[in-house]
């Protein structure tokens, strides 16, 4: 089943679409002597969410972290509206309009939920910080999460690990992204609250923003994405449009049993 | 049969106590030296006494308050005394050779910030830890500092403005206290109600996730030091000032006293938790420790031994304290 | 002495004395062509006793030692005086043993000649605080000196404050003396930093006109302080003349020559009266 | 739908039942003014597989760690076969053979895979740490969870989020234990990874260990549960056979709209 | 048509590079500084000159190595220099006093322990910050020794056996250095092999999952302080014999250069990545420029200034090499 080979994206290319917003193209990332990505091409068209799965450690967020600019890749090229760029930092991501939900979260554990909603992004008023203003903002973005959290000027250490999630998740979604990235955001919510980001993704989406969803849940893909990219240790071995796959053959291309 | 009851709101008070503990426990520990020192010596609650331990103990909180923006960012600069004594040198020597005093305080303003920049730049550009750059920076500035003076005090002449900077009063209040507490202030603000602090903060509790968010991580971490670089030169003039002569030999052990002064006041050395009101506590409680033991008439072969002594006490408290602030809470909800 | 490399071990830089002492040897050394090699222990006792052992290796033909642990000193001396190389101690006086000889002024009899002169100065009931450096050998010699010598029946020593060797940290003490005890009319200071110390703290509580501070070793604040009055008596050593006199016994010694066991450098009690010729010294 | 009332576990009692290996009874835990646990009572059978389920918050993760010893309740009781005890430290608790896999997972990053499996537990030969003996030992409980980790000697700090989670299962399921608590423990973990944890939870639940599994993703209560306790803001609000119950009563158990 | 293929495993060589870069590159840097000296003293590389270095060296060594774990740890001990002046002072007092040798050794030794467990157990059990711990411990035990010994130095006469602890030679080796290295050889053992080890590290990488696995995480923790007291005696022993004197003067600045030393060697401030072999490495490293600029004749004005710009660079080409052995891991494979 496995064959000897080609690293660099040889895959099945899907067919011809809109253009893409953003593309990868033979993206490649070694840590030390450890190829975690081996030359992985994906473009992220607007209006779509593309589902990334694969085993662990297949290198989906480490992918997901090169789209946002926390990684620079070490090889391949990075286009955004056709033209090439270079994320060196996140905030060059950032000002583009692409914003990430991170496998590990990213808070400022000592900064209450109002900050860590508003990290980077301080609302003020001259030169202070506008605290009532955010304060009001913040209930806000978490209201549409279904989340519940009785204090927002509480320090977020000391809240579970739904609640932590959900605020990553309400940081990222709230500022009016172009492209969404989100890593594993449901891993720690609960059933409602994995229903409300759901359909949060189907909301943005139908404002026209691309949204990449890395997850485990398989059933969650077929309710939210437009097509799906399957890696396998480093590199894209399938892609599909969701219409045309299912979860068995979806199960069989991660482990790398189907698609030959 | 299941019953869905929603939990009780916690009390804003118990939060409160737990959320400021270590300021409110330091707080108390200062009324108790306050009332134990007033209580055994007529002299140490005079007015002249309280604004000579205000006068002494203005360059400590000086440099006391940058480096609580140090600590909260998770570094140290451990080269303060170093940098003041530099300062302290150069000031004599600049003003001896005949510039006027304003210019002076410019000029050691920018050597300050210059020198700060420079070990911010290893620690945040180059990713060298703090702790041994600043090292690194105690040793080298104190050796320029005697190689510029060769061990003589330079003493600084004829120039009453820049006397008054470190003996003069405003309406009776020392100067150097009201420079400090200014500077305090500003610090207060700065780190509780504006976009800089929150980033200090953010960069001390997770430079990565800063980063990611799109701070400016990197300048942040560097700037703190430059606030201590500027930090140590207001307080390397004020001591000049003070003295009327700048030497290498200024400020030995300064580093030690100002880290004590932040730690003291609840400031994490683990980075991300930072207290200006505590810092502002801490110092003057070791400072009126230094003046209490002195007019206690206790042997000096004793104060460092009781210095120690009472520092360790105080952060001990704290943390009892702090643990029964946090029952009381407990019990009374 | 053409072409010989002599060897100086400092104990800190930090103090006019000691550069002044350098600065001696130096122009001595100069003089007669030989090399000084000068290290700077920065107050560490085990390394002056490191460079003293590089020194043997490198084979110089002379060392001088200003000692900051008096004992501590001792092994180091004796492994140099075996590898062949004389060894004269400067200023803190070593116990018995093989050095060739003891350079410097007899400071607990210094002390005491101070102590004379603020007998005869104070009025009955007078007390006097002492602004010290405890982690100095040699100031604590003064200091016990002076004190021994007090007319306590005269004078009463009210406190003593631990100025550490630093003016800043003097500079607080001092204050603290002086606030803790208002009646205090005298202050001792053990060494220049406490000098330095004590005279800003007078300056600084504006107490010129009733305040009489005695100390240790002229600065120009020192002077200022004589010419404003308040500042009665300053002990002013000759480091530099300590400095030449060790180059040249380290000359005679490495020639095979003899020297005095002991080579006095005396000091002045400067005052009011003899300050004059210090002053271009100090501009 | 939300009743005020009675904190303390005046919940549905469940039918009697073989006597419990674990026991709580209304056990309460307060941090700062917050209540996390408001008087929970709890028992765990011998090869029995628990399902602790509850909304965000609800308090599942605070209630496992007084079960494993790593919170000190403020009151209630704890009988371990019948026997009251007081955990102090989770070392006691471990060395009562009860086991947890942590939410945040509890690695040492700086230590190697091998190191992490052993950790606390290092085999000796003679003073000296016995390596190779580790190293062979950690392969085989790694085997059981289809888990791929190339090199057993790098730091875990390196590995991906489903590798790190998957050595926190091996090292608290391979030590034969009596109780094994497991806190979200597949969350991050892809298909056939869960499948093998689902695997291991029923193998060892026939081998007469007791399980706790706190989970939110409901498909896998059915298929190793016998049955499902349902928190809510701190109290058990419910508790069912999984025989008894089905997907949707659990989901309108869980956000308090069934049961009443 | 997809295509499956694995990763191809990483060189082990690459790995092995990254994974000690540190030591790989304080080694180079050591070698650099001996080539340096060698090339530019004709004493240097005499066997008398290294000798000496190894003797001087060894009390920084011995205290490096405990530091080295305190360090992993996460803590630091910043009072082993006035430990060191303690016991050198109280040592030279028992002497002095007529206790025999041997007993004294014992019994600094139990000394040392003891005021180790005392720090410990203010930072283990009563979770004070090590930093503030033991900088009023660096204040009260030098204050203690400046009591005990009133500023005077305390002659130690007569007692070859102990003498030779600090100058003899066993084959021509001096002991104090034999004693550091089987202490560095102890340590490294202990800290790669030993379930101690182990534990040290896992308390410095994550304290809560050192005590959730039942680690005695606390005890683990209180110990390291304990070490840290022991190797000190050891140190301060060392000082007085070689020395023959005790003075609370001994060991200033000393915990600055072992921390320099251990950090040098690669143990990282953050706790939980130590190398024994590193701290080695970095002991000689600064010792031998210690040495090294006696004999080339730096001006001792410049020696501070020098002392320091070296440790600064030598941790920036640290940094800069690890950074480079993984860029060439990188393109190799
Ligand atoms: N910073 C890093 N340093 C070294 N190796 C890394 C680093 N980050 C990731 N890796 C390695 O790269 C590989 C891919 O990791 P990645 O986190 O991208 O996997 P993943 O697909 O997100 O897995 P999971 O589903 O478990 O989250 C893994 O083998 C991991 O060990
Ligand atoms: N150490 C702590 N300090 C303060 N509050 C805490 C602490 N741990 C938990 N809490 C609070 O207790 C409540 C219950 O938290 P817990 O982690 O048990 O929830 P959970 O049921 O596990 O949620 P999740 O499904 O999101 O993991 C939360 O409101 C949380 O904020
Ligand atoms: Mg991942
Ligand atoms: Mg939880």
């Amino acid at each position: 089943m496995i064959a000897a080979a080609h690293p660099a994206g040889q895959g099945d290319h899907p067919p011809a679409h809109p253009p893409a917003i953003l593309s990868l193209c033979g993206i490649t990332k070694t840590f030390g002597s450890h190829q975690a990505l081996r030359g992985v091409d994906l473009d992220i068209r607007a209006g779509e969410c593309l589902g990334l799965i694969g085993d662990n450690a297949a290198g989906k967020s480490t992918l997901s972290k090169v789209m946002s600019g926390t990684y620079v890749p070490d090889g391949g090229q990075i286009l955004l509206d056709g033209k090439p760029v270079r994320f060196t930092t996140p905030s060059e991501a950032r000002a583009q309009k692409i914003e990430m939900v991170y496998q590990d979260l990213s808070l400022c554990d000592h900064v209450d939920v109002v900050g860590n909603l508003f990290l980077g992004r301080e609302l003020k008023r001259g030169p202070f910080l506008d605290q009532p203003r955010m304060l009001a903002e913040a209930e806000k973005m978490l209201a549409a999460l279904e989340i519940r959290i009785p204090r927002l000027t509480a320090k977020v250490e000391k809240l579970s690990g739904g609640q932590r999630q959900a605020i990553a998740i309400a940081r990222a979604a709230s500022f009016d992204p172009k492209v969404l990235i989100m890593d594993e955001p449901t891993s720690a919510l609960a059933v409602a609250e994995v229903e409300a980001v759901l359909a949060l993704i189907n909301r943005v989406k139908a404002r026209g923003v691309a949204v990449v969803l890395v997850t485990h849940r398989m059933q969650d893909l077929f309710r939210v994405c437009d097509r799906i990219a399957v890696m396998y240790e480093g590199t894209k071995v399938a892609e599909r449009a969701t219409a045309d796959t299912n979860l068995q053959e979806l199960v069989d291309l991660i482990v790398g049993k189907g698609g030959h | 049969m299941s019953v869905y009851t929603e939990r009780k709101a916690g009390s804003p008070m118990a939060d409160f106590v737990g959320e400021h503990a270590q300021v409110l426990s330091i707080a108390v520990f200062f009324l108790l030296c306050m009332t134990i020192f007033g209580l055994s010596s007529s002299t140490f609650l005079t007015t002249g006494n309280l604004l000579n331990v205000l006068r002494q103990a203005a360059p400590i909180l000086i440099v006391a308050v940058a480096m609580t923006l140090v600590i909260t960012t998770a570094g140290i600069d451990l080269s303060v005394g170093s940098q003041v004594a530099l300062i302290n040198a150069v000031c004599a020597i600049a003003i001896g050779a005949g510039l006027p005093w304003p210019l002076v305080v410019v000029l050691m303003l920018a050597l300050g910030a210059g020198v700060g920049a420079a070990q911010g730049w290893f620690i945040s550009y180059q990713g060298i830890p703090a702790f041994i750059v600043t090292l690194a920076g105690l040793s080298i500035l104190r050796g320029v500092a005697l190689y510029l003076t060769e061990g003589y005090s330079i003493p600084i002449t004829n120039v009453p403005g820049f006397f008054w900077l470190g003996r003069g009063t405003l309406a009776g209040f020392p100067v150097p206290a009201l420079i400090a507490l200014l500077i305090a202030a500003l610090g207060f603000v700065v780190m509780l109600r504006t976009q800089y602090g929150r980033q200090v903060i953010a960069v001390g509790s997770n430079m990565e996730a800063a980063r990611r968010v799109g701070m400016p991580a990197k300048r942040v971490l560097a700037s703190v030091y430059v606030v201590a670089g500027l930090a140590s030169a207001v307080a390397g003039m004020l001591i000049a000032a003070r003295l009327g002569s700048g030497s290498s030999n200024a400020a030995q052990g300064f580093e030690l006293q100002v880290i004590a002064a932040v730690v003291l006041g609840g400031t994490s050395l683990m980075g991300g938790k930072a207290s200006m009101l505590g810092t502002v506590l801490g110092t003057m409680t070791i400072a009126v420790i230094g003046n209490g033991l002195i007019l206690l008439h206790i042997s000096p072969f004793f104060t460092q031994i009781v210095t120690g002594a009472i520092i360790l006490i105080a952060i001990w408290l704290n943390t009892k304290l702090f643990d029964r602030g946090f029952r009381f809470g407990k019990a009374r909800t | 002495q053409e072409g010989k490399t002599f060897a100086l071990v400092q104990i800190n830089q930090q103090a006019l004395f000691f550069n002044d002492m350098n600065r001696g040897a130096q122009e001595a050394a100069d003089a007669a062509g030989a090399t000084l090699l000068i290290f700077n222990a920065n107050n560490d006792p085990a390394a002056q006793n490191s460079a003293i052992e590089t020194y043997i290796q490198e084979g110089v033909d002379g060392i001088a030692v200003v000692a900051i642990d008096v004992n501590g000193i001792m092994p180091a001396v004796q492994q140099a005086v075996d590898a062949g190389i004389p060894v004269v101690a400067i200023d803190a006086i070593l116990p018995e043993g093989p050095h060739s000889a003891q350079i410097g002024v007899d400071n607990a009899q210094a002390g005491a000649d101070l102590a004379a002169v603020v007998n005869e100065a104070l009025a009955e009931g007078s007390t006097l605080g002492i602004v010290g450096a405890l982690n100095s050998f040699i100031q604590n010699v003064r200091m016990d000196g002076f004190e021994e010598a007090l007319d306590s029946a005269k004078v009463t020593v009210a406190g003593t404050v631990d100025g550490q060797n630093v003016q800043d940290t003097a500079l607080g003490a001092a204050e603290n003396l002086m606030t803790a005890n208002p009646a205090l009319t005298a202050i001792y200071a053990t060494g220049e930093p406490a000098l330095l110390g004590a005279i800003a703290a007078v300056e600084s509580q504006g107490r010129q006109a009733d305040m009489a501070v005695y100390g240790w070793d002229l600065t120009a604040q020192a002077i200022a302080g004589i010419d404003a009055g308040y500042v009665k008596a300053v002990i002013q050593q000759d480091p530099a003349g300590m400095g030449a006199a060790a180059v040249e016994a380290l000359g005679t010694l490495s020639d095979d020559g003899t020297v005095e066991p002991v080579i006095s450098v005396p000091v002045t009690i400067v005052t009011q009266e003899n300050v004059d010729p210090y002053r271009a010294v100090f501009e």
